[in-house]
């Protein structure tokens, strides 16, 4: 490594001119990014890790921000080095894209929807490396080659939408390094992926780093990926750089108290291995809430059966059904009142709609529901909804899930309005007991969805998915989104509300370590079909199906002494769930390999 | 895409017979007589005599099917006769206005160039001043220019043009004499002279449609453009090292004109219907006009097939919005 | 569980994990809130002022004013604006003050109850539109359809059809009020119908939606609570294009014979009698043409103010 | 000399429809019509009549029109040509006559011919006309604008059913006139040129002529008056301030003649009292509450200003009249007795008829009837004004007023359904103007006949739009129409005319109204003629160079 860094961060300070005065995001910040290393930053949501990284880009400006102090100071490829902080926006174009690039947090937003893949990646190489028409297709060609997309030619061709996440974020990746810019500022690029495309994604950068030199930055919550990608760490907390440090002595001797926290919360992969009960996970500092084991009951709460769900795609002269999405293709299984089965896989195999099914918030084909002694299925709508009484949803994305118009306190005492169970005081004291128990503030009662943290919102969700003293609760990915810390707290919540209520859970999520952790039995889908099933412990420890092997694989460990090769890697693309007709698949049939561990033996596409 | 749009025209058959049965009662049942601008002198039972003349003595639904013949089977041949000189139509009765006893269709075609030079041109004008208006008002939000911006074009909104068509004729034709106030529908341009005399009478009833063209696009432009500036692949052109033109100007503009096109799209058909009132000030009788003085005659031929023509327009333009929509947005599919 | 002071270092090491930055204002009225906002806006405020004070003397105005707006004073007529009539006269002596301020409460009742009606009906046939499936292409034909119709003929049948049901049961002053702004209402609520049906499209498939099925809120409820609320922008903006056009609208129904009793002014009429003076008597346009672009103006801040106050996202940047 | 003009350029805020009378009754179409096809002969401005195609009016004492009243003979004048070059013959006559006749064609101006029983030809150049009954005036066809000699060979193949499909000749009718037809624009604009066999070779004038159409009145002032861009507007119904207004633009003046157009108040007779049955309400079945009686009827006459009326409507081209026929001059009674406004007189006779204000509230009232009217006109600012000044003036007397306005087209429309025509005449008072076709008014006030009035039974048809009855009235008519001797003929019709106005107020007449047109200053040879087409004289114009 050589000793003088490409870009050096000395004192910066970053201020947003707001309604309410000025709101200090960066406050004197200083790190250095040597060539051919990878600094992460962590830190919690908001600590000011995005607002760092626009800075050196002077990109800050666009967003009403305003460096307020500090010096950004870039070494340029023509030697000299030049102080960002103040240089003007025109020779700042030139830096921008050509010699640092960046790759942002949102992959399907961060791609102009209206211009192809094509267009969008040689518009940089045109202006900065002055090439033509046909030399920038060229390069754009080799640069999708580079990140691994399948038929790159016709790639070219295509608009963002018709790519799913993973190739739009190795697209943007691409972009970054079109110019082979001298440092790559990647901020959370895999935060919204999913474990498989996300170890593709990591082990992508890793590959690039080791090929071209190019230093990288490397913004992140999520302490796996740290352990996976990085040389030195950068640990952010409330606008302030709290701790700098190589990736050993932050994992193996953090100094300052966030630190601590932060790898105290990370559920890892592997620390349930023995037990085969679901238990809170230990948060530093946390004395009071039990960490007892949960057994939950043996009695069946929910049976479904042969479970179909399609979604018919319309077409030709009078808009008949074509074909089918066969998103959910004979799935079973049951969960016991107390207990939480977990649904893993990849993305678009099908999970959510087997949770909607379930609720019938998308109506399944075919197949048997049992809640109790309801059968699902057979209900009219006035009966569904008296049903839904007893089974609740959280869903994936909490500030999508709630009403930006209305107060916590109307979103929370909505299905109690809905299905009149309380009135007037009653309900009052309901709403606010229920605050109490997701331990939200009642003066947060008036307040509105966006005052709130992600992990606050999550808590109003689950507050209103208590509201009606279900039986069950989907949690689609309901911590998906959401800080390791909070995300933590949340879990916790969850497991403490479980084993005081009874309550069962129906947990869909693609993160294996959360779901290690939470669950009592784990299901594994691809492809609309559930490839193996079983207690936890077995599924873990002992994965029989392909599938469920490569997806082990894929998911990193918090620990930067088991990082992961490419090569351990293999991933097929999957097949399309989109079927004619006529078209009708062979049922599941699956073996028991050990008891209560199943596994398909049917032909399941992987 | 195709079956979305042959779907959507085969559904529109159906809409625009039944369309064309609610205007037809709807005429039927206005009040109003054809014989109204007949003098008073005339005496009632010679007026009794006209009408019977007219085929107003006939039930109504012989006479809406007559013109659905008319309209839909001998009109088209007539056409047909006039693009390749068959002689289909000989002898068939097409629709004839019953205050001029001549084929609607004439009149109409007659109308067009007026209609599309002054009507088309402003709306025309109109978008081309209210996209620049639009965008950069956006991009400097809150500005002098922005607020300078809002103010004068919901002024122009709010003022109708009966009032601002007599007020420019006043300044620029009385007082400094520069444009004619009337519009000459028989002027040829032949050369650069003919030429400018034809821009002369145009610009006066060009610059007063204009005027509400450009309040409603320029606020719809304005709008759709703070939408996207804030757009997270904007970001992205930025990072790129793209020159705040190109950011603007393609990335931004691009995706802002997508709902702001189908707007302009839809607004078409209004070019076709005419502006009855600035037409009336300027008296440049394009189909505007000619629809009010039938509506005032109580033609009803005449209304009846301008505003079916009207309403095929608008059915169409419709369409068309929906399918620039679909081209526009690579994430729209209709299938 | 206890509640525990949520101060951000005490938390940190009772709870271990770092709990999240939490809005340090306390909770505050939501309408003070919306107030709050609406202050901020310079636009908003003024225009909310010329509003009101436009309301205000039209309404109040003609207590304190001597002249009737029809007495006719021959003997002072087309006169300039004086102290005895600070607006002037008209052709026939009537004091134009007088009728400025009776056309007001007309114009701006009329403005306001049609764009209402007009909005309420958009809001209403879009949003069904938008969520119903079913309704949709129906309902998006009857748009087509009252788009295509022609305006006048239109206007004659309803009043052919309700002038004297009308005007025997509320009386002919009512009667026609209530016949000229369901004429207007009903002759423009179609653009309305259209920006609400696509907006309604998009916020159907949003995931809250589905969040709120899922707790049993039945359609009505869904609309009221879930849907109105979040369509409310584009409303807004259509409210403030619409009171022009009422108002605008209104005038032409008057010089078509269609609209109030001739000795009714009203601002457009004041406006479009005037036209034939403008050069005689320019003041005369002056009056009625900048009362209606001040309300159609005030209206317009007002609606931005009013929109970006009552969105708590905005209000809370 | 012919052509030697160049161009002339004449706006019509009505734009013409169609060149000829014959399918449209609307004054635009007679007139644009008169430049191209000519009566064989026409009335001048003061009322006379003058020969055009005729060689000379047909009068009893020349010999023309049979001693029995029965027929009429007119002889062309020699070597007329249409402008095709044909002659014109007495074929063309008879054929005119056959063309409006045909009882399918629905003929506008068939109220011409009506009675006449056969057109004879007798030689090439001379035709008589043989009327069923004896005819003290037969100069009905072939005389005025409204029935011009149209050419046999253009329109044989039009009779009847086929007239609205020959457009062509609709259009381009080939005449005798001064000017022919190169382009025609329905409803916008007509673009002609001299007559190349005009009967005159020095006429007309102008080698071009266009005839625009559209926009309204203030418009076409403005462009002749102000802007000078055209050398004749038509029929400027503008208030009075206005028009004066304009002519200081210096580039043209405005001109006025009078006519018999009258602007009157029509009293309703009978009830036109919503809740009575439809078959019932504003029929002579149902008399009115009110209006029935004198005092009230001559009470609200004598509260209204005439001269200020005229003052704010019509400046010069109006004058005060309590006449129904205020013209021609030997027609008009010497009746002056309503000119003076008497607004004591007025309420002393309400007063005397027992009309009093019992209850307080304003209004009179006698036996639990207020005087409360309904006073409906059509929608147009000079009308529109008269009905505030009125409503002012009744107010004084103590009579309530409610105005109303409706769309000409509807008002004047004849539609059987619509309640508002002022057939129907569901209101107490009506304002309208109305006039006559030429210069005899027999036919005039035959419309006040007993049993003419608009009921149920005749579809609400009717020229009697007040429900006036008086067999004294129906048999001075009779009388009328059997006298030939014009003395005694001036006589009957003022003494009718003064049975409908002094002596019954059954009709209030307000203002005379003229016509007001404006020519450019360099236009040269206009006359104003209220009697015939204003263009009647159109091979004169001429240009002034200055
Ligand atoms: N445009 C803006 N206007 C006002 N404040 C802003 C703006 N952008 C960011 N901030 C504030 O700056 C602080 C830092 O934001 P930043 O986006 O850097 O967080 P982050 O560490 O990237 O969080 P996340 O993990 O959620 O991406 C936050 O408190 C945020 O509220
Ligand atoms: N409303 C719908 N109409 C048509 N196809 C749908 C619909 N909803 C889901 N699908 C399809 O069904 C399949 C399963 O989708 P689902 O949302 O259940 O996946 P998932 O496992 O929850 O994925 P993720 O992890 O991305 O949430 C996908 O191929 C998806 O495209
Ligand atoms: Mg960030
Ligand atoms: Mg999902
Ligand atoms: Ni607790």
């Amino acid at each position: 490594m050589l000793d003088n860094p490409i870009a050096s961060i000395r004192n910066l300070r970053v201020e947003f001119q707001t309604k309410d005065g000025p709101v200090l995001a960066v406050d004197d910040v200083s790190f250095d990014i040597r060539p051919s290393e990878t600094v992460c930053i962590v830190g919690e949501s908001g600590s000011g890790k995005s607002v760092s990284s626009l800075s050196l880009m002077r990109l800050v400006e666009f967003g009403g921000g305003e460096i307020s102090g500090g010096r950004l100071i870039f070494d340029r490829k023509t030697g000299g080095e030049t102080d960002l902080a103040i240089t003007d926006q025109k020779l700042m174009r030139t830096i921008r894209g050509n010699e640092i690039g960046m790759i942002f947090q949102e992959p399907m937003t961060a791609l102009n929807p209206v211009f192809t893949v094509g267009r969008q990646l040689t518009e940089g190489l045109r202006i900065h490396m002055g090439m033509n028409r046909a030399q920038a297709k060229a390069r754009a060609l080799e640069l999708l080659k580079q990140v691994r997309i399948p038929e790159p030619e016709r790639r070219l061709q295509q608009y963002p939408h018709e790519l799913s996440g993973g190739m739009r974020q190795r697209v943007v990746i691409a972009m970054a390094m079109a110019c082979e810019p001298r440092l790559l500022i990647a901020d959370e690029p895999t935060t919204a992926l999913d474990v498989t495309i996300q170890a593709e994604i990591l082990a992508l950068m890793d590959r690039l780093k080791r090929e071209t030199g190019t230093a990288v930055m490397f913004i992140t919550h999520d302490m796996a990926v740290v352990a996976q990608m990085a040389d030195r760490v950068v640990v952010m907390f409330r606008g302030k750089k709290v701790e700098e440090g190589t990736v050993d002595e932050i994992f193996n001797s953090p100094k300052h108290d966030y630190t601590k926290a932060l790898l105290a919360a990370v559920p890892r992969l592997g620390e349930m291995q023995g037990k085969s009960l679901p238990e809170p996970m230990k948060l530093l500092g946390d004395t009071e809430h039990s960490r007892k084991p949960i057994p939950g009951t043996e009695e069946v709460l929910l049976e479904v059966k042969n479970l179909v769900t399609r979604f018919p795609v319309k077409g030709g002269f009078f808009r008949r059904t074509v074909a089918n999405v066969h998103a959910v293709e004979d799935v079973s299984f049951s969960i016991n009142k107390g207990q939480t089965l977990s649904l893993v896989g990849e993305s678009g195999c099908g999970k959510s709609t087997a949770g909607r099914s379930i609720l019938r918030l998308v109506e399944p084909l075919s197949g048997q529901i049992r809640l109790g002694d309801t059968d699902i299925v057979a209900l009219d709508q006035q009966g569904l909804r008296k049903a839904r009484l007893d089974m609740q949803m959280v869903f994936q994305d909490p500030f999508a899930s709630l009403n930006p118009q209305m107060q916590l306190m109307d979103q929370v005492a909505e299905p109690m309005r809905n299905y009149g169970t309380v009135k007037g005081d009653a309900l009052r004291k309901r709403v606010e007991m229920l605050f109490d128990r997701v331990e939200l503030p009642r003066s947060f009662m008036r307040r509105y969805p966006h005052e709130l943290s992600g992990g606050q919102r999550q808590r109003v969700a689950i507050a209103r998915a208590l509201a009606l003293n279900p039986k069950l609760i989907i949690s689609d990915e309901a911590v998906s989104a959401l800080d390791v810390s909070v995300q933590a707290q949340v879990l916790n919540l969850m497991m403490e509300l479980q084993a005081e209520l009874g309550i069962s859970y129906l947990f869909i999520s693609h993160d294996m370590a959360v779901v290690e952790r939470v669950s009592h039995n784990v299901g594994v889908m691809y492809l609309g079909r559930i490839v193996e099933l079983g207690p936890r412990a077995a599924v873990f420890e002992d994965p029989q199906h392909p599938y469920t092997q490569a997806l082990m694989k894929a998911v990193p460990v918090a620990d930067p002494s088991k990082r992961k090769a490419e090569k351990d890697l293999n991933f097929k693309p999957i097949p399309s769930p989109i079927h004619p007709v006529d078209y009708e698949p062979a049922p599941s049939e699956y073996t028991e390999v050990t008891p209560g561990h199943f596994l398909l033996t049917s032909d399941s596409g992987y | 895409m195709l079956t979305f749009t042959i779907r959507r025209l085969i559904l529109a058959v159906p809409t625009l017979l039944f369309i064309s049965l609610i205007i037809f009662l709807l005429l039927e049942l206005a009040p109003g007589d054809p014989m109204a601008q007949v003098p008073l002198t005339v005496p009632p039972d010679v007026k009794e005599k006209m009408r019977l003349a007219l085929g107003l003595g006939e039930p109504f639904h012989i006479r809406f099917w007559k013109w659905i013949v008319q309209f839909f089977w001998i009109e088209p041949q007539v056409f047909i006769d006039h693009l390749i000189g068959t002689s289909l139509s000989d002898g068939k009765l097409r629709v004839i206005s019953w205050q001029t006893r001549s084929p609607v269709m004439d009149i109409v075609v007659q109308r067009m160039p007026q209609t599309l030079w002054v009507v088309g041109m402003s709306y025309v004008v109109g978008v081309l001043i209210a996209l620049p208006i639009g965008i950069y008002s956006a991009y400097r939000q809150y500005s002098v220019f922005d607020q300078a911006g809002t103010f004068i074009t919901m002024v122009g909104y709010s003022i109708p043009p009966f009032f601002t068509g007599p007020l420019i004729i006043v300044i620029f034709s009385v007082q400094l004499g520069w444009f004619p106030s009337i519009y000459d529908t028989t002027h040829q341009v032949v050369d650069w002279a003919t030429f400018k005399v034809q821009l002369q009478q145009m610009i006066m009833p060009v610059m007063v449609l204009a005027l509400q063209t450009t309040a409603q696009i320029g606020r719809f432009m304005r709008a759709s453009m703070l939408d996207n500036l804030n757009q997270d692949y904007v970001r992205t052109a930025r990072a790129k090292g793209l020159s705040e033109a190109v950011v603007v100007m393609v990335h931004v503009l691009r995706n802002s004109m997508i709902p702001v096109v189908t707007v302009i799209a839809l607004g078409v058909p209004a070019i076709f219907g005419g502006a009855i009132i600035t037409e009336q000030v300027f008296k440049v009788n394009g189909i505007g006009q000619l629809l009010i003085t039938a509506i005032y005659a109580n033609d009803l031929p005449m209304v009846q097939t301008i505003t079916f023509m009207f309403a095929v327009l608008i059915v169409f333009f419709n369409l068309i919005a929906d399918v620039l929509y679909g081209i526009l947005d690579p994430r729209i599919r209709y299938d | 569980m206890t509640e525990t002071e949520r101060n951000p270092e005490s938390t940190l090491a009772t709870t271990g994990a770092l709990p999240d930055p939490i809005p340090t204002t306390p909770p505050r009225n939501k309408w003070r809130d919306v107030w709050d906002q609406f202050k901020t806006h310079r636009g908003a405020l003024v225009g909310g002022i010329v509003f009101c004070s436009l309301v205000l003397l039209v309404l109040v105005g003609p207590y304190f004013w001597p002249f009737d707006p029809t007495y006719i004073d021959i003997r002072a007529r087309n006169q300039g604006p004086s102290l005895a009539h600070p607006f002037g006269t008209d052709q026939l002596g009537r004091d134009t003050l007088a009728r400025m301020m009776a056309g007001g409460r007309v114009s701006v009742a009329v403005g306001i109850t049609a764009m209402l009606l007009a909005l309420g009906l958009g809001s209403f046939i879009g949003v069904m539109a938008g969520y119903f499936r079913k309704l949709d292409g129906p309902l998006m034909r009857l748009t087509d359809l009252f788009l295509a119709l022609p305006l006048l003929p239109l206007l004659l049948v309803m009043m052919l059809l309700f002038r004297d049901p009308l005007n025997s049961r509320f009386g002919p002053e009512t009667g026609i009020f209530i016949l000229i702004v369901v004429s207007i209402g009903m002759t423009s609520w179609m653009p309305t119908a259209r920006i609400v049906r696509g907006d309604v499209l998009a916020i159907k498939e949003r995931e809250f939606i589905l969040a709120a099925r899922s707790i049993g809120t039945s359609s009505t409820m869904m609309i009221m609570r879930h849907i109105l609320p979040n369509v409310l922008s584009p409303i807004m903006v259509s409210a403030t294009l619409g009171i022009a056009n009422a108002i605008i609208t209104e005038s032409a129904l008057s010089f078509l014979g269609l609209g109030f009793p001739p000795d009714f002014p009203t601002w457009g009429r004041l406006l479009f009698d005037a036209t034939d003076y403008l050069q005689q008597y320019p003041e005369r346009v002056i009056w009625p043409g900048m009362a209606i672009s001040l309300t159609v103006l005030s209206v317009n801040y007002l609606g931005d103010g009013l929109r970006d106050a009552l969105d708590p996202r905005i209000r809370g940047r | 000399e012919r052509g030697s003009d160049g161009h002339v350029n004449i706006i019509y805020w009505q734009a013409p429809s169609i060149m000829t009378p014959y399918l449209s009754g609307g004054t635009k179409d007679i007139e644009a019509a008169s430049l191209v096809i000519e009566p064989l002969g026409r009335y001048d401005q003061d009322g006379n009549l003058v020969p055009y195609l005729a060689e000379e009016i047909p009068t009893v004492a020349n010999g023309g029109v049979s001693e029995d009243l029965k027929s009429i003979t007119w002889k062309l004048k020699e070597g007329l040509e249409w402008s095709d070059g044909s002659p014109v013959t007495s074929a063309d006559i008879k054929f005119t006559a056959e063309y409006c006749m045909h009882p399918e064609g629905g003929c506008a101006q068939l109220a011409k011919f009506s009675g006449v029983k056969e057109v004879e030809i007798v030689d090439d150049l001379t035709v008589t006309v043989h009327f069923e009954e004896p005819k003290p005036n037969p100069y009905g066809p072939f005389m005025g604008g409204q029935s011009p000699i149209i050419q046999k060979a253009q329109f044989a193949d039009c009779l009847g059913a086929k007239a609205p499909e020959c457009t062509e000749a609709n259009f381009n009718p080939v005449g005798t006139g001064p000017f022919v037809v190169d382009e025609f624009r329905p409803n916008d604009v007509i673009s002609m040129s001299a007559n190349p066999n005009y009967r005159d070779p020095d006429k007309p004038a102008f080698a071009t002529l266009t005839l625009k159409g559209g926009g309204d009145a203030t418009a076409a002032g403005r462009a002749v008056m102000e802007t000078g861009e055209f050398d004749y507007a038509w029929n400027l119904q503008l208030a009075p301030d206005v028009i004066e207004n304009m002519a200081e633009g210096g580039k043209g003046k405005p001109i006025a003649a009078f006519g018999t157009l009258v602007e009157r108040l029509e009293m309703n007779l009978t009830d036109p009292d919503p809740s009575l049955p439809a078959d019932v309400r504003a029929t002579r079945k149902a008399p009115h509450p009110f209006l029935t009686e004198f005092n009230v009827r001559k009470a609200l006459s004598m509260a209204i200003d005439r001269e200020l009326l005229v003052e704010i409507g019509y400046g010069q081209a109006g004058r005060p009249t309590c006449n129904l026929v205020p013209g021609p001059e030997v027609y008009a009674s010497d009746n002056t007795e309503c000119l003076e406004q008497d607004i004591e007189g007025a309420k002393a006779l309400l007063e005397e008829a027992g009309w009093v204000d019992s209850n307080g509230d304003g209004v009179r009232d006698k036996d639990g009837v207020e005087l409360e009217i309904l006073y409906q006109t059509s929608t147009n600012a000079v009308r529109q004004d008269f009905q505030a000044l009125i409503k002012q003036w009744w107010n004084e007397i103590g009579v309530e007023t409610e105005l109303r306005n409706i769309n000409a087209s509807v008002f004047f429309g004849g539609d059987p359904g619509s309640p508002d025509t002022f057939q129907k005449f569901y209101a107490d008072v009506e304002m309208y103007a109305n006039n006559f076709d030429g210069t005899d008014p027999q036919s005039y006030l035959s419309m006040y006949r007993c049993g003419n009035e608009p009921k149920p039974e005749s579809q609400w048809q009717g020229e009697n739009i007040n429900r006036f009855c008086d067999p004294e009235y129906d048999a001075m008519l009779d009388e009328l129409s059997r006298t030939s001797e014009l003395e005694k003929r001036y006589e009957l019709a003022k003494k009718l005319n003064d049975m409908l106005t002094k002596e019954t107020y059954t009709i209030v007449p307000l203002v005379d109204r003229g016509r007001v047109s404006a020519h450019s200053n360099s236009l040269g040879g206009v006359v104003l003629n209220t009697w015939d087409s204003e263009l009647w004289n159109v091979a004169d114009w001429y240009r002034i160079d200055n």
